[in-house]
């Protein structure tokens, strides 16, 4: 099944899937509510996209929404699905894929510290890879990290000024 | 020289048993007297014979005036009427437990008759001088056996005692088609007129004969393929009958059997050559005895219960002295002594120790000794001294029988010598197994719950008795040459046949 | 009397330092050589050995202390035994085999000890296999020994070397090829040399035993190292190679030295278990074929 | 911030005879952190060979006198470099590639990388460069020879002596208690 | 006086049975009073052979039984050195006893021992050496397992294997007896000896019976598994007298009977057949010991459990010992006897080293110590100087046993002999020294940081033993005088000393030469160590763990301990051809029960079975003799 019967496929067996685009002929992106994320997941994992390859946030701050991406990739027919959800900036929570795939614990850990994002249902909330981190999540948007730098580590700048 | 009074010991006895039924006087229990009273009788008038015989040499007694060759007569030698003495104060022992101790109130009478029966069948069987009077009473005697077994009427004691009915009757039918036989060729059923003509008989007759009259005593030997008795009748015996089975009817048989062998066949220049087959009996008796050794021991190493353990290491110990007696020489008959003297002693006080020890527990089994030694002080150190004396300590007359016993083996360096190593083999599992029951007695109980309340109710007569047979022990074990003159005088009288026929035909004729 | 022992014995381990050390220098040029690069000067071990005893270090343990001043004297001890050319320290015990043997050990016992007692735990893993590896390498040594003890009816190496003298075709290592085959590759499970060096395996267990050692405890190994090797080669030039005078016995050693580390430089490195079946088949072989062929002939 | 001067804690007299001989043979810790590692090989080996002057690489802190510093240092790997140059033994130098451990290089607005590494443990000499060529390390080593042979390369005395001032830095960075752009001060 | 130590010994013995148990400490005191009582005799009567003493039992059925007692040489020594090292190990056991539980029996049967241990030395005749050799039997075993379940399992391999030998050595008597009409050892050996001329097969038969008492008591190849049993069940300090002395009975019986014997042979070798001039059954003795020591020693490296560690070596030390005496040179003769002195000397420090480590830590696991030098450094010291010279390091004593073992096999020429004992001496270095570093050194765990040094008293063995270690070390020509006048009694030729320096036909070596040699290199080294700059103390944990800070990654000094499998990798070589002999005896074990159950089963059959069995075997025993 090439990319096309593939987005026939999902376009007519699953409802509430927005724009389907196909990005080139080995990757395609669908965007989905973030309610229905659970079961779609589960159902191109038993259509053999077998592999989670990446969960990854994206944050738009205008917008007031953080996008989470879930990249899905099917050694059969060797085709990259991108599903994007866009779930509320403020609280962010989301259903957690933890019995899906047993990577995504780690996956979702790493998000969690890096945007913030709540997962319910995952509750390995330790720091992964910052050290005695006490600020907001570095990745955020309004999170400037120069002046972080500087206060913490510039300390030799002011003493030359 | 003639002595005609000494069939006292077996006429007061029968009467006796009779006579027990009768209340005499007022006195409700007046069989308890009269049961101790002729136990007594016996005890005391065996010692003046004994006294009779060490000034005038053998005793004969003639029964009805009719001269031996013919009549019944009584020997009472030197060597008869020790053994007889010794079995008195083992049967005194087993009937003073028997009388005070004993619960079942009511068949005490019955039972007292009995014991009286068997008394005078062994005293009888020891003094005879005439085959078929032997056979008469060794029925009795085994009859007698056979009720005391089965007193204890439950599963093992009726079991045993019928195998043992079975069996000894065999044995008996085996004895009497012997008598008949040699009845026919010699004429004479008295002991000392067929040991003087024994030569004479043909060479197949003296082989039927020697394995018919072999035949009936093995069952009472206990040696190994007869003795499938052993272990449900000791199992079930009460504990007297247990010291009187090991004390007295092993020891019986053996007296038989060196009578027979001894004086009889004359063992030790034995003829039994004949053309075709020639026979080597003193070969066939040896495998055939240390086979019955080692199977013995091997039971006794792997059995669990206390009872049936002792029953097998004394079977086994009755193998051994077997085994010794087969060497035919003088050192190897004082060994067989030796090692009868320790077995009549300490074997019965095993059984009353242990009996004693594992009075408390359900099952009879090794882990009842468990915490003996604080539980019954007393006991567990008459058990273990006895163990001791009965495995062949150093400085014991068991050690000494068995110091013997490797000198008759060594001594003559021939083929037989190999024998030796079933006798290193049955000393080290007996060893392992008592040394493991001496172990076990140390050994602090789990199980056990601390209730401190139960009576340490020390039975008089237990107490006394144990008493009487350690000092017994500890007078041997200090003054060794009280018994070395016992055994040089014995071997002397056994091994001369001539004097002990001299002295009942002569008699006869003068 | 006494002083003439003391300056014999400064003799004695002074020179094992020196010129172990001096063997070390040369050895280090020989492998670079052979890696086409120039490594330092000849006396560069020199150089280490002032700079690790001018650090300073840590000690866990005065055992620790007791225990590398042990193991260093165990060496110096042994190589008093040893005839350097033809000058011996005691003259009446004139260089034993069996005493050196067992000598040895006391430098081993001493180093182990005083590592173990640092807690890491990468030197008792080292140690374990040094250890297991002697009793790999110690058994061809044992029957070269015995063998030439047999050959000389005399376990004094004096006697040895007597025999060996004049010209080179009456050296054991022309009489007993295979014998010196088999020490030779002793040899090298002696020095812990490349093929069989799993006990300092700087990449497994970060250098095994010498993992505490800083400073002058450092410097310590590197003497013992020194002296170790000046004392094998000793023993095998004296054994096989006929210990001439002064000049020639260092040459010796040092022609046996430059061969171990040209096995070494070429040789992966065995795992210690796979090295002592390596020890116990084919040197123990090539010795044991030597010894047949002596006791059939004798 | 210069807060020794290398007059004050020279080294003289006897120290100065054996500075020669640890000149002569510098052991450099095989402790390889960011990306200059892979400068390190062709130094060691034939091409350039680092050996000719002495130096080595070593397996553990306690045998070694010279540390590497090659590339920019996480939080994470810095509380470990710390560890390693405690355990190290006096008379020891630290030498720091490239311009990362200098001024951040190009990590210097990262919420992770140290900006300066001269601010937790004493650096005796830098060489600068995105990671640079072994020509460029061997001229550094020779440096240092040099600063060692007149007694300048004193970073561990200074250590010692502002013990204090090191230990703040280090726990102003790893130990921190207080978010750092909620804007108290801590 | 002899019987009068020995009478007055059993009055102590009983005596000491009723000392309350509050004070038991006293009871011990009379112990090692006796011991000392004993041991300061023994040096007063000195080593006249003439003095002969009899005390006649009793004289039954033409034996006369008598115990009667003669100073020789070879007897004096050995008395000499095992009262001396019982008194060390009794001082050890007066603290060590103060809580035990069955100590009382303990002390009754330990007595017996002591008294049976001279008795045997001492005795002039066979029939006195079989009394005290069976009462050693019955009091060991019952001091081994006085009371404790789990200890019965360990003993009965020893108790099993040492009834067959004493029965097999009293048949062997009974032959000898029959033979000269005495017990007399020297009369009976003349005539063992005669007797292989005229009555090989006898002769054999004798030999065998007394070499087997000499197997299973110095446990050699088939009987070795007992030790290892018997040393983990027992009390600690009676381990030590258990491998210091007990197993080296067999061994003085065997000198006593097979070294003229074979030395006979080796000047008259009528119709023997000669291996390399020795006669082939001595040549087979000293190859078992070669092979025990071998397999002892590879037993040893695996074993994890400290006792039976120190009990394989015991095993493998005995190996050496009846290698270097069957060799029967002069030198080899000379060796084993000196390296049983020294071989009881070092054992019993490292016994009483562990005892006084499971004293205070209650733990016999090797991976579960560690770091007890730290703590307990008089114990680690007596431990470090037991292992030196129990490897045969040159300063301590058991290099000087070590070499004149080499000598002695060396110089009569037995190539694979001297490569077998030289690889299991360096196996030897192998697990002693891992005892040494998981004991020892390494990192102390956590819940001994509070353990203390054994109390004062238990020191003192410790000292006296490391004092001795060393002197013989350096002097060994003091023991070097008595061996000789024990090897005189046997005239073979001794051993030439000329002031510390001994002679041998390879080399000779001067114990105070290599003395001198180590202190001096030590001194050179203690300067080298002045030279270089201060070391700093460091705490244990602070070590280099590739940059990670231990306390991150929640390690423990416990876990930071590597012990456990420490030649893991070396065990698995032997892993194809690894048989377990105590499987065997195991197997032979269920064996017997097996057929013991068959019968009994038998016994217990139904009543009609008993008459066809009754029946069954009469006609058999008619057709056995048909067969005849």
């Amino acid at each position: 099944m090439n990319q096309k019967e593939l987005i026939e496929y999902i376009k007519n067996n699953f409802k509430g899937i927005e724009n389907i685009k196909s990005i080139d002929e080995k990757q395609f992106s669908i965007t989905v509510q973030k309610e229905r994320i659970i079961n779609i997941l589960s159902f191109l994992k038993l259509s053999n996209f077998k592999e989670l390859a990446l969960i990854t946030a994206v944050d738009w701050i205008k917008e007031e929404k953080i996008e989470v991406v879930y990249i899905l990739f099917s050694y059969e027919y060797e085709q990259q699905l991108i599903v994007k959800t866009y779930i509320d900036r403020q609280e962010p929570s989301i259903e957690s894929i933890k019995n899906l795939w047993e990577i995504a614990t780690m996956y979702e850990r790493d998000v969690h510290e890096f945007f913030g994002i709540d997962f319910i249902g995952n509750d390995d909330k330790r720091p992964l890879i910052l050290h005695n981190w006490k600020d907001i999540p570095p990745l955020r948007k309004d999170f400037d990290s120069l002046k972080y730098s500087n206060t913490i580590f510039g300390k030799f700048k002011k003493d030359k000024e | 020289m003639n002595y005609n009074t000494t069939v006292l010991l077996i006429i007061i006895p029968i009467l006796s048993s009779f006579l027990v039924y009768m209340p005499v006087g007022l006195i409700k229990k007046s069989f308890k007297i009269i049961f101790l009273a002729t136990i007594l009788f016996n005890l005391l008038f065996s010692l003046k014979i004994f006294s009779v015989v060490l000034k005038y040499g053998n005793l004969i007694t003639i029964i009805g005036n009719y001269h031996p060759p013919f009549g019944i007569n009584l020997v009472s030698s030197f060597f008869s009427i020790l053994f007889l003495i010794a079995l008195y104060i083992v049967f005194l022992i087993s009937a003073i437990i028997f009388i005070f101790k004993n619960d079942t109130k009511n068949n005490q009478q019955k039972i007292s008759s009995v014991l009286l029966l068997y008394l005078a069948s062994f005293s009888e069987i020891i003094l005879t001088g005439d085959l078929f009077n032997l056979f008469v009473f060794f029925e009795i005697f085994s009859i007698s056996n056979i009720i005391i077994i089965s007193l204890k009427n439950e599963k093992f004691s009726l079991k045993g005692s019928i195998k043992y009915l079975l069996i000894s009757s065999i044995g008996s039918a085996l004895l009497l088609f012997a008598i008949g036989y040699i009845y026919a060729i010699l004429g004479t059923l008295n002991l000392a007129e067929i040991a003087l003509n024994f030569e004479k008989i043909s060479f197949f007759s003296k082989c039927f004969i020697i394995f018919f009259l072999m035949g009936s005593i093995l069952s009472e030997l206990e040696v190994f393929p007869f003795n499938l008795w052993i272990s449900d009748s000791y199992a079930g015996a009460k504990n007297f009958v247990n010291i009187l089975l090991s004390g007295i009817s092993c020891v019986v048989s053996l007296y038989i059997f060196i009578r027979m062998f001894f004086t009889i066949f004359n063992y030790p220049s034995i003829s039994l050559y004949s053309y075709n087959f020639p026979l080597d009996i003193k070969l066939l008796l040896l495998t055939f005895f240390s086979l019955s050794i080692i199977v013995n021991q091997l039971v006794a190493l792997t059995s669990k219960n206390i009872k049936r353990i002792l029953a097998f290491s004394s079977a086994a110990t009755i193998s051994t002295i077997l085994f010794a007696l087969t060497s035919g020489t003088k050192s190897g008959f004082s060994s067989a002594i030796l090692l009868i003297i320790s077995t009549i002693i300490s074997k019965p006080l095993l059984f009353l120790s242990s009996h004693q020890i594992t009075k408390g527990k359900m099952e009879k089994n090794l882990d009842s000794f468990k915490n003996g030694i604080n539980r019954k002080r007393y006991f567990s150190i008459l058990f273990i001294v006895s163990a001791i004396f009965f495995t062949g300590f150093p400085l014991t007359p068991a050690f000494f029988g068995k110091l013997m016993l490797f000198y008759t083996y060594a001594s003559k360096l021939n083929y037989y010598t190999y024998f030796i190593i079933v006798i290193i083999f049955s000393i080290t599992v007996e060893f392992f197994y008592y040394f493991r029951m001496i172990h076990k007695l140390f050994i602090k109980d789990e199980t056990e719950r601390e209730n401190k309340n139960i009576k340490n109710n020390l039975s008089i007569s237990y107490f006394v008795s144990g008493l009487t047979m350690i000092s017994i022990l500890i007078i041997f074990f200090i003054f060794p040459n009280i018994y070395e003159k016992v055994i040089t005088k014995m071997s002397e009288e056994i091994f001369n046949q001539k004097e002990y026929i001299q002295t009942i035909l002569k008699l006869g004729e003068k | 009397m006494m002083n003439n022992y003391i300056v014999r014995f400064l003799i004695g381990s002074l020179t094992s330092i020196i010129l172990g050390l001096l063997y070390m220098g040369i050895g280090r040029k020989f492998i670079a050589r052979i890696r086409r690069c120039y490594a330092g000067p000849f006396y560069q071990s020199f150089i280490d050995v002032i700079k690790l005893f001018s650090k300073h270090s840590i000690s866990h343990h005065w055992i620790m202390d007791f225990g590398i001043m042990m193991g260093f004297s165990g060496i110096i001890a042994t190589v008093i035994f040893l005839p350097i050319g033809n000058f011996y320290v005691f003259p009446d015990m004139k260089g034993n085999l069996i005493i050196i043997m067992y000598f040895m050990t006391i430098g081993y016992l001493g180093m182990a000890m005083g590592v173990s007692a640092s807690g890491n735990p990468n030197s008792p893993i080292g140690i374990g296999r040094a250890l297991a590896l002697m009793i790999g390498y110690e058994i061809p040594f044992a029957l070269a020994v015995i063998l030439l003890i047999f050959a000389n009816g005399s376990s004094l190496l004096y006697n040895i070397i007597q025999t060996q003298q004049g010209s080179i075709y009456n050296w054991n290592l022309l009489k007993y090829p295979f014998a010196f085959i088999g020490t030779i590759i002793a040899l090298q499970g002696m020095l812990g040399e490349q093929p069989f060096d799993a006990m300092i395996a700087p990449a497994e267990i970060a250098s095994g035993p010498m993992v505490e050692l800083s400073g002058k405890f450092l410097g310590f190994g590197f003497l013992q190292h020194a002296s170790q090797i000046f004392l094998e080669t000793g023993i095998i030039t004296a054994m096989f190679l006929g210990g001439g005078t002064i000049i020639g016995f260092f040459t010796k050693q040092l022609f046996l030295y430059l061969l171990t580390l040209s096995i070494a430089s070429v040789f992966p490195r065995f795992r210690f278990e796979d090295g002592v079946k390596f020890f116990w088949t084919i040197p123990t072989s090539f010795v044991l074929f030597q010894l047949i062929l002596f006791l059939i002939k004798r | 911030m210069e807060l020794y001067s290398t007059k004050k804690l020279k080294d003289e007299g006897f120290e100065q005879i054996l500075n020669f001989f640890r000149k002569k043979s510098l052991w450099m810790l095989h402790y390889c952190t960011g990306c200059g590692a892979v400068e390190l090989p062709p130094t060691m080996t034939s091409r350039w060979d680092m050996e000719r002057f002495g130096m080595g690489p070593m397996a553990t802190p306690r045998q070694a006198d010279l540390l590497l510093i090659t590339g920019y240092l996480s939080l994470k790997s810095l509380k470990r470099v710390i560890y390693t140059y405690e355990q190290m033994q006096n008379p020891k130098w630290v030498i720091a590639l490239g311009s990362c451990p200098i001024n951040g290089g190009i990590y210097y607005d990262s919420y992770s990388v140290i900006n300066r590494l001269a601010l937790y443990i004493p650096v005796d000499l830098s060489i600068e460069g995105c990671m640079p060529r072994p020509e460029a390390i061997i001229e550094g080593f020779i440096k240092l020879m040099k600063q060692i042979e007149n007694g300048e390369a004193v970073g561990y005395k200074k250590y010692q002596e502002n013990y204090k001032w090191y230990k703040q830095n280090q726990d102003s960075v790893l130990k921190r208690e207080f978010p750092v752009l909620s804007g108290e001060e801590k | 006086m002899i019987i009068g130590l020995l009478f007055y010994g059993i009055i102590l013995s009983f005596l000491a049975l009723f000392v309350r148990k509050k004070y038991n400490f006293l009871r011990w005191i009379i112990f090692s009073f006796y011991i000392f009582l004993t041991l300061f005799l023994t040096i007063t009567i000195g080593k006249d052979s003439t003095y002969f003493e009899t005390f006649n039992l009793i004289s039954i059925l033409n034996f006369d039984l008598s115990l009667n007692f003669r100073i020789t040489p070879l007897g004096w020594l050995f008395t000499l050195f095992t009262t001396l090292l019982l008194f060390l190990t009794s001082i050890f056991s007066i603290v060590k006893n103060k809580n035990e539980d069955a100590e009382r029996l303990i002390n009754f049967f330990w007595f017996i021992l002591i008294i049976s241990n001279t008795g045997l030395f001492l005795a002039d005749d066979l029939f006195t050496l079989f009394i005290f050799w069976e009462l050693i039997g019955i009091s060991s075993y019952f001091v081994i397992s006085p009371g404790w379940v789990s200890s019965f399992r360990a003993v009965n391999y020893y108790f099993i294997f040492s009834i067959i030998c004493s029965f097999f050595m009293f048949s062997g008597i009974m032959i000898l007896y029959e033979g000269t009409g005495t017990f007399s050892i020297q009369k009976n050996v003349l005539y063992f000896i005669s007797l292989f001329e005229n009555s090989p097969l006898n002769a054999i038969f004798v030999a065998i019976s007394l070499i087997i008492g000499f197997f299973v008591k110095s446990a050699l190849f088939p009987f070795h598994i007992w030790p290892a049993q018997a040393h983990a069940k027992a009390p600690d300090d009676f381990s030590s007298v258990l491998s210091g002395i007990i197993i080296k009975y067999g061994l003085y019986r065997t000198i006593l009977f097979f070294i003229p014997l074979f030395l006979f042979i080796k000047e008259y070798p009528v119709n023997h057949i000669m291996v390399n001039n020795i006669p082939l059954f001595s040549h087979i003795l000293a190859w078992s010991g070669a092979i025990t020591s071998i397999i002892a020693t590879f037993l040893a490296i695996e074993s994890n459990d400290m006792k039976k560690l120190a009990a394989y070596s015991t095993v493998a030390n005995m190996g050496y010992i009846t290698t270097a005496l069957f060799s029967l040179s002069s030198f080899g003769i000379a060796g084993a006897i000196f390296h049983t002195i020294n071989h009881a000397i070092f054992k019993t420090a490292i016994f009483l080293s562990i005892a006084a480590v499971k004293y205070r830590t209650h733990e016999t696991q090797m991976h579960k110590l560690g770091g007890m030098a730290y703590k307990m450094p008089v114990t680690f010291l007596t431990f470090l100087l037991a292992i030196i010279s129990a490897a045969g390091i040159p300063p301590l004593n058991g290099y000087v046993s070590k070499w004149m073992i080499y000598q002695g096999l060396l110089s009569s020429k037995f190539p694979f002999l001297t490569l077998a004992i030289f690889l299991s001496s360096t196996g030897a270095f192998m697990y002693l020294f891992r005892a040494l570093h998981s004991i020892f050194l390494g990192q102390l765990p956590e819940k001994f940081d509070n353990v203390k040094e054994v109390p004062f008293l238990m020191q003192i063995p410790m000292y006296i033993l490391m004092f001795l270690m060393v002197s013989i070390g350096i002097f060994p020509q003091f023991v070097i005088n008595l061996i000789n006048s024990v090897l005189t009694s046997y005239n073979i030729s001794n051993i030439n000393i000329k002031n510390s320096m001994i002679f041998s036909p390879l080399s000779g070596i001067d114990s105070v030469k290599v003395f001198l040699a180590f202190t001096g290199s030590f001194i050179l080294a203690f300067i080298l160590y002045l030279i270089g700059k201060p070391r700093k103390h460091v705490q244990p944990l602070d070590t280099y763990t590739a940059g990670q800070d231990p306390a991150d990654f929640n390690l423990t000094r416990e876990l930071y301990h590597f012990a456990y499998k420490f030649y893991g990798p070396f065990e698995h070589m032997f892993d194809s051809f690894r048989t377990d002999t105590k499987e065997f005896y195991d197997s032979i074990e269920r064996k017997i029960n097996e057929i013991g159950g068959y019968f009994r089963d038998f016994q217990s059959g139904s009543i009609r079975g008993t008459i066809y069995t009754f029946m069954l075997s009469f006609v058999l025993i008619i057709i056995y003799w048909w067969l005849l």
